[in-house]
């Protein structure tokens, strides 16, 4: 546990861009404007599977008001490489052809045409008037029936690799992981009770309140500046200059506030189209995609299937698992079924176990990372099956939880072993909690609790910090701050020199000011961003005492720096301000700087408590009351932390109860709507109570852990639970909306 | 275009017939117009018109509506959300606050969606629409105004001016209520209406029943209304009128439920909102 | 000497041996022994004389991006998984 | 709705008089975005159901993107730009700030916008009246705890001010 008394780590200040943000003036991608900027407008196919025929722009070209007119044709060909993006790594010519469709289109939405205007509603109106003509093919929208030997096919050239191994026969299975620990077959022999069912997910979207959108000025010189909302503006870079063919050097990436991306907003969907019609018009070009675009068009999460099986002694101990996971990965290969696989036994320690997890495309849009991509689904399934577990064996669900949990050096099915860990504070911190001590009394109510983990990430950061001449401080980082990060780093800089919070200024550069960073995402940004900025601190500090030393007349090695920030050397002390300010009147000024990449995944566990009435007439489930607990490791500013915890498990309810991909029977979505795409209202959720577990990071200065992602595996499990717990119904199916459950209801009455 | 009056709208209609849309709210047409579900070259805003935007009560005729009134007029007024507890339900919950703000009783009856939240309302409370065209007005009973989705009675040179609806006595009470998976901003899985006028004894005077969203149109249930006529207010008795009620629903299977659920909400409803209604009626 | 342990989906080429010990300086070293013992080993987890785009080394539970020149402790555990992204 | 005609508009926005061309086909948040770089309302959804484009139109929280251009002549208009009181924010403002009710900060201008138009209504505002009222806004990030405690807390600095 981690002791140490700090002055603004743990403290609640102001965020430095919280001014803008409240009155209007923080400038996000749709406010930005330049001069002669035109509008776009981008076509999409109404099909979910077909092939392009033809494409006729004239008549777009010909319309008063337009600038450019590009199809598919003007992408340039990119090889069939793979390009490693720091966060997972994508194939280019996939990413190409999902910007913009060449032969085929594979989902409803998939973008054919882009037209530049100089108003929108004149680009909208040329590209309708474009004429593209399609045959339809079959297509497919279910894991399962894509998975079967007679579905259509969405490349024809794709085929299953297991690890290596290529299948023969091509498929719409681009992957099959397989993993396995001790002897799982031989470990069910031996179970004393054994629980197996069959869950679905349906496809959900990350739903950020900002539709994408981008700016791009393509120069006559041959430089890209694009502004956008992404939550790496490097990824962003590569992926562009990549699938324009075109040196990295010449893009200039500068990342906007951004309006919410929990996984969204790191594959690019409008940069290249945007920078390809600023290329033709000679103008800048703004895009911004529709709000049925966002839905129809960027990366949702997997809908899937999967079976799992836990086996168990009677004294409760669980000693086999077996799961069985197929996951949408959308139009093209590169799910989420890695870390679904690694995710689904990962909070318990169970020697034998055997995965098996296929990554499968069908016509729905490409799938991309959505708040710990993976592990939601997982979670659903095996927190349902511990607590089926428990009550067949006769214990209390919190109870087998703690018995099975895992801990340091307890083995994960994919092989690595935990270091310290804080699945077990978490759950000693339910036990405690005012939550679980209070009884729930009334009828159709019930409680339910469950387990979650993501892994958190380390990746590259870098900061800069440049010293004024007044002691405060310039921060220079590359993170875009989707919630507040800017200050969480600018506290631990602030931590380690001995300032406030508000000595400091951070700033999120852009590609050609900042240090490399990877993307705002995996967890990482308040422990790695924060790291570099803590290094960029303990930098300046090495300077300032080789320095000092000439100021002082003695030698760096006598000059030491305490706790607090303060160089002190031969019975002097002075703290930093004091110091800076001296040297800056004594001729020196100073940039401190870092660059990091921490490898060690910051493992954070979490564990949630829900209380749930149901209607017994409608099925509608109203949560009455809800507690999430994580270890955050070491909060840096709780606030913000609780705010990570808060948002993540709303949007954890709304994946259990309402929100889905509907597919039509032509394999198009009928709600791409927010209406009825129904995430939660205000009115829906109650508030969520926090509890922030601190077992430090051993691998980060101030013990931070990643908190971002964790909050959004439990609920629907937890939800499902107390679901049972109230109406005696087990629920294998998201979402757990009114008309399924009323159903399950209705067929558990008749089955008793 | 902003016409002054009533007449100039008719003339407007007459020169450009289904080419021209009328602006109240715009919570619907901006939407359909945008998303090229409806087209038009002409929209009229009929928001300075007195006659359409402005609402009367009278003991003797009950409310007079304009077309144009937005809904927050109607719940945010203490006698009339008392006297119209359905209608007050209604306004309450169509779109959030923002859309009430702007969005009319009678623009929401115009767009004849089946699922609309104060159309049942209005059957419920035997309302009237009253239709202003070149040869002067007529009225038509709400429960007759729609004939489709997204159609009406009106002629292309015709307009909704008002919607009139009877007086209400205190021995009468309405409610509406609506089933959707949110607690708000959602379009209705399945709406009902209720109206009950008691007698001094306490039994069921006269009733009326109305159902959304389980068919092409709004519905009036009339032998499920006709039903309760002479019964005591009980749970039983209203639970055997939503049983009636579940025989004339015709629902569709959805994105927001299926014809079998849909059909079983029926009876769910308008046990509710009888019971609301009963107990409005009572107090 | 370091145990790295062969993937489940390799273990057709190991003969069903779950770990190998084996003394590495660095991945490289290591993948290179493997493809001795078991050949074709290299192959299924490398492109180009990387590792796999779509793969990661863990080595003593730490992720490391240095790929094959990632250095191997005397008693490490070196393990081949699946890349993951995050949201 | 196709091209037109431009209109001449007057109205009043953030207590200053303005007047602007627009299209009929434009919408008050294309005009107060576009044609006015009063950016601070957003676009996300453009249909009335996330509030992002909040404003107080005549006295009342309506959502722009519902709202002409051209049907705002002579009306009295409020958007985030003009809730706090020159240098001064507004109770709250400061309270979405001081209670971290903020993440991405996208959806905060028209929570705050209709927060605002519901404490001048009523500062005692309860939380079921809070969530019902500001139920056509919707937040992502957030998960609501924290606007929800904002909005009670603003009521009471407006209460405490008054």
């Amino acid at each position: 546990m981690t002791t140490t008394q700090y002055r603004v780590i743990g403290s609640r200040p102001v965020r430095h861009d919280g001014a803008d943000k409240v009155t209007g003036k923080a400038i996000y991608t749709a406010d930005t404007k330049l001069p002669g900027m035109l509008a776009g407008f981008v076509l999409r196919s109404p099909h979910a599977h077909a092939r392009v025929v033809s494409i006729d722009t004239s008549q777009a070209e010909a319309m008063p008001g337009v600038h450019a007119v590009i199809t598919g044709a003007d992408f340039p060909n990119v090889e069939d490489k793979v390009a490693d993006l720091g966060e997972g790594s994508v194939n280019l010519s996939y990413l190409s052809s999902n910007c913009m469709a060449q032969q085929k289109v594979l989902y409803r939405g998939h973008a054919v045409a882009a037209v530049a205007a100089t108003d929108v509603h004149i680009a909208e109106e040329a590209a309708k008037k474009i004429q593209v003509e399609y045959e339809v093919l079959e297509s497919v929208t279910w894991v399962l029936d894509a998975m079967k030997e007679d579905a259509p096919l969405l490349h024809d050239d794709l085929v299953t690799d297991s690890m290596g191994a290529k299948a023969e026969q091509p498929s719409n299975v681009p992957v099959h992981l397989h993993f396995e620990k001790g002897d799982a077959a031989a470990a069910f022999e031996e179970a004393d009770l054994i629980v197996e069912r069959e869950f679905r997910t349906a496809t959900v979207h990350q739903g950020y309140i900002e539709p994408h959108a981008v700016v791009a000025d393509y120069n006559e010189d041959g430089r890209l500046r694009i502004w956008t909302a992404t939550q790496g503006s490097f990824t962003c870079r590569q992926q562009t200059a990549e699938v324009l063919q075109i040196p990295l050097g010449n893009v200039l990436v500068t990342p906007c506030e951004i309006g919410g991306g929990f996984g969204g907003k790191i594959t690019v969907y409008l940069e290249p189209t945007a920078a390809l019609l600023s290329k033709k018009s000679g103008r800048p070009v703004r895009i911004a995609m529709t709000r049925a675009d966002v839905f129809e068009a960027s990366g949702p999460t997997p809908g899937s299937f999967m079976r799992v099986k836990l086996g168990a002694k009677s004294d409760g101990t669980i000693t086999a698992g077996e799961a069985w996971l197929a996951y949408d990965a959308g139009a093209y290969p590169g799910g989420m079924i890695g870390p679904g696989c690694m995710c689904v036994f990962s909070c318990y320690d169970i020697e034998h176990a055997v995965v098996d997890g296929y990554d499968v495309c069908l016509n729905k849009p490409k799938t991309s990372a959505y708040r710990a991509p993976g592990a939601t689904q997982v979670a659903f399934a095996t927190e349902q099956l511990v607590d089926e577990l428990a009550q067949k064996l006769g214990m209390c669900e919190l109870e087998i939880r703690e018995k099975n949990a895992v801990k340091e050096g307890s083995r994960r099915v994919d092989g690595p072993v935990y270091p310290p860990i804080g699945l077990l504070e978490c759950l000693d911190a339910l036990k405690q909690s005012d939550h679980w001590n209070t009884p729930l009394s009334g009828p159709n109510r019930g409680r339910g609790i469950a387990a979650g983990f993501w892994f958190g990430c380390g990746l590259k950061s870098s900061a800069a910090c440049t010293v004024n001449s007044d002691g405060t401080i310039n921060l220079l980082e590359g993170s875009t701050d989707i919630g507040g990060s800017r200050t969480s780093i600018a506290m631990q800089l602030a931590e380690v020199l001995g300032l406030e919070a508000e000595d400091i200024n951070p700033q999120v550069g852009d590609t050609d000011t900042a240090g490399y960073t990877d993307v705002t995402g995996g967890s990482r940004v308040t422990f790695a961003t924060g790291m570099a900025a803590y290094e960029a601190g303990r930098d300046l500090q090495q300077q300032m005492r080789t320095l000092a030393a000439d100021l002082w007349d003695c030698s760096a090695d006598d000059i030491s720096v305490g706790e607090d920030g303060s160089f002190s050397a031969g019975g002097k002390t002075v703290g930093f301000k004091e110091l800076a300010v001296e040297l800056f009147a004594a001729g020196e000024h100073l940039v401190g700087r870092a660059t990091v990449s921490p490898e060690c995944p910051t493992n954070g566990f979490g564990a949630q408590i829900a209380d749930v009435e149901v209607d017994p007439e409608t099925g509608k489930v109203t949560v009455l009351r809800y507690t999430t607990i994580q270890d955050a490791g070491k909060a840096i500013h709780p606030s913000y932390v609780e705010g990570q915890l808060q948002g993540g498990t709303v949007q954890g309810i709304g994946w259990a109860l309402n929100e889905e991909y509907f597919y039509q029977d032509d394999d198009t979505m009928a709600n791409a709507s927010f209406l009825d795409y129904r995430m939660p209202t205000m009115l829906d959720v109650p508030m969520i109570d926090t509890i922030i577990v601190e077992t430090g990071n051993p691998d980060h200065p101030y013990g931070v852990r990643g908190v971002g992602e964790t909050p959004i595996v439990p609920p629907p499990a937890a939800l499902a639970n107390a679901i049972y717990n109230a109406t005696d119904t087990r629920m294998t199916e998201l979402p757990m909306s009114p008309p399924k459950l009323w159903k399950a209801m209705q067929a558990n009455q008749t089955s008793e | 275009m902003a016409p002054n009056s009533v007449s100039e709208v008719v003339s407007l209609l007459s020169e450009h017939g289904d080419r021209a849309k009328m602006l109240a709210g715009g919570t619907d047409i901006i939407v359909q117009l945008r998303e090229g579900l409806r087209e038009a070259d002409v929209v009229i805003d009929i928001k300075k018109i007195e006659d359409i935007t402005s609402f009367h009560y009278c003991e003797e005729n009950g409310l007079s509506l304009g077309a144009a009134v937005a809904c927050y007029h109607l719940y945010e007024h203490p006698q009339l959300s008392q006297l119209y507890g359905a209608l007050a339900d209604s306004t309450h919950i169509i779109g959030g606050w923002q859309i009430q703000s702007r969005a009319s009783v009678g623009g929401n009856l115009c767009n004849a969606s089946p699922a609309a939240d104060s159309i049942p309302s209005l059957i419920a409370l035997n309302a009237e629409a009253v239709i202003a065209g070149p040869e002067g007005q007529r009225t038509v009973a709400v429960q007759d105004f729609c004939t489709g989705p997204g159609r009406n009675v009106l002629e292309n040179n015709e307009l909704l001016v008002a919607i009139q609806i009877p007086a209400q006595g205190g021995e009468c009470g309405s409610a509406y209520e609506r089933f959707i998976p949110r607690n708000e901003m959602d379009i209705a899985v399945v709406g009902v209406g209720s109206w009950i006028r008691l007698s001094d004894d306490g039994t069921i005077a006269e009733s009326r029943i109305s159902l959304g969203a389980v068919a092409a149109t709004p519905l009036f249930a009339e032998e499920a209304s006709a039903s309760l006529v002479g019964k005591e207010p009980t749970e039983e008795n209203f639970a055997a009128a939503g049983e009636l009620a579940k025989k004339i629903a015709t629902p569709i299977s959805d994105m927001r439920g299926t014809d079998e659920y849909r059909t079983h909400l029926v009876g769910v409803l308008v046990k509710r909102t009888l019971t609301t209604a009963a107990l409005r009626a009572q107090n | 000497m370091a145990t790295v342990f062969i993937p489940a989906q390799l273990r057709e080429l190991s003969g069903g041996l779950q770990s190998v010990e084996l003394e590495a300086r660095n991945v490289r070293d290591a993948v290179e022994q493997l493809d001795v013992m078991f050949p074709g080993l290299k192959e299924r987890i490398c492109t180009d004389g990387n590792i796999s785009p779509s793969l990661q080394v863990s080595i003593d539970s730490v992720i490391t991006s240095r790929g094959m020149i990632a250095k191997i402790q005397p008693h490490s555990e070196v393990h081949f998984i699946p890349a993951i992204g995050g949201g | 709705m196709s091209a037109s005609k431009k209109v001449h508009v007057t109205t009043t926005i953030n207590k200053e008089e303005i007047d602007f061309l627009c299209e009929p086909r434009h919408s008050l948040l294309e005009v107060l975005r576009d044609n006015l770089g009063l950016t601070g309302s957003k676009e996300g959804c453009n249909n009335g159901n996330c509030g992002a484009c909040t404003v107080i139109l005549n006295g009342r929280p309506v959502d722009s993107c519902l709202v002409l251009g051209v049907e705002v002549e002579g009306a009295e208009i409020e958007t985030v730009e003009g809730i706090a009181c020159s240098s001064k924010l507004h109770p709250v403002q400061e309270c979405f700030l001081e209670g971290a009710a903020l993440q991405c900060g996208i959806c905060t201008p028209g929570f705050l916008v209709a927060a605002k138009a519901l404490l001048d209504k009523d500062p005692n505002a309860s939380e079921e009246t809070i969530r019902f009222d500001l139920s056509g806004n919707l937040c992502r990030c957030a998960g609501y705890d924290k606007i929800v405690r904002a909005v009670q807390a603003a009521g009471q600095q407006m209460n405490a001010e008054a």
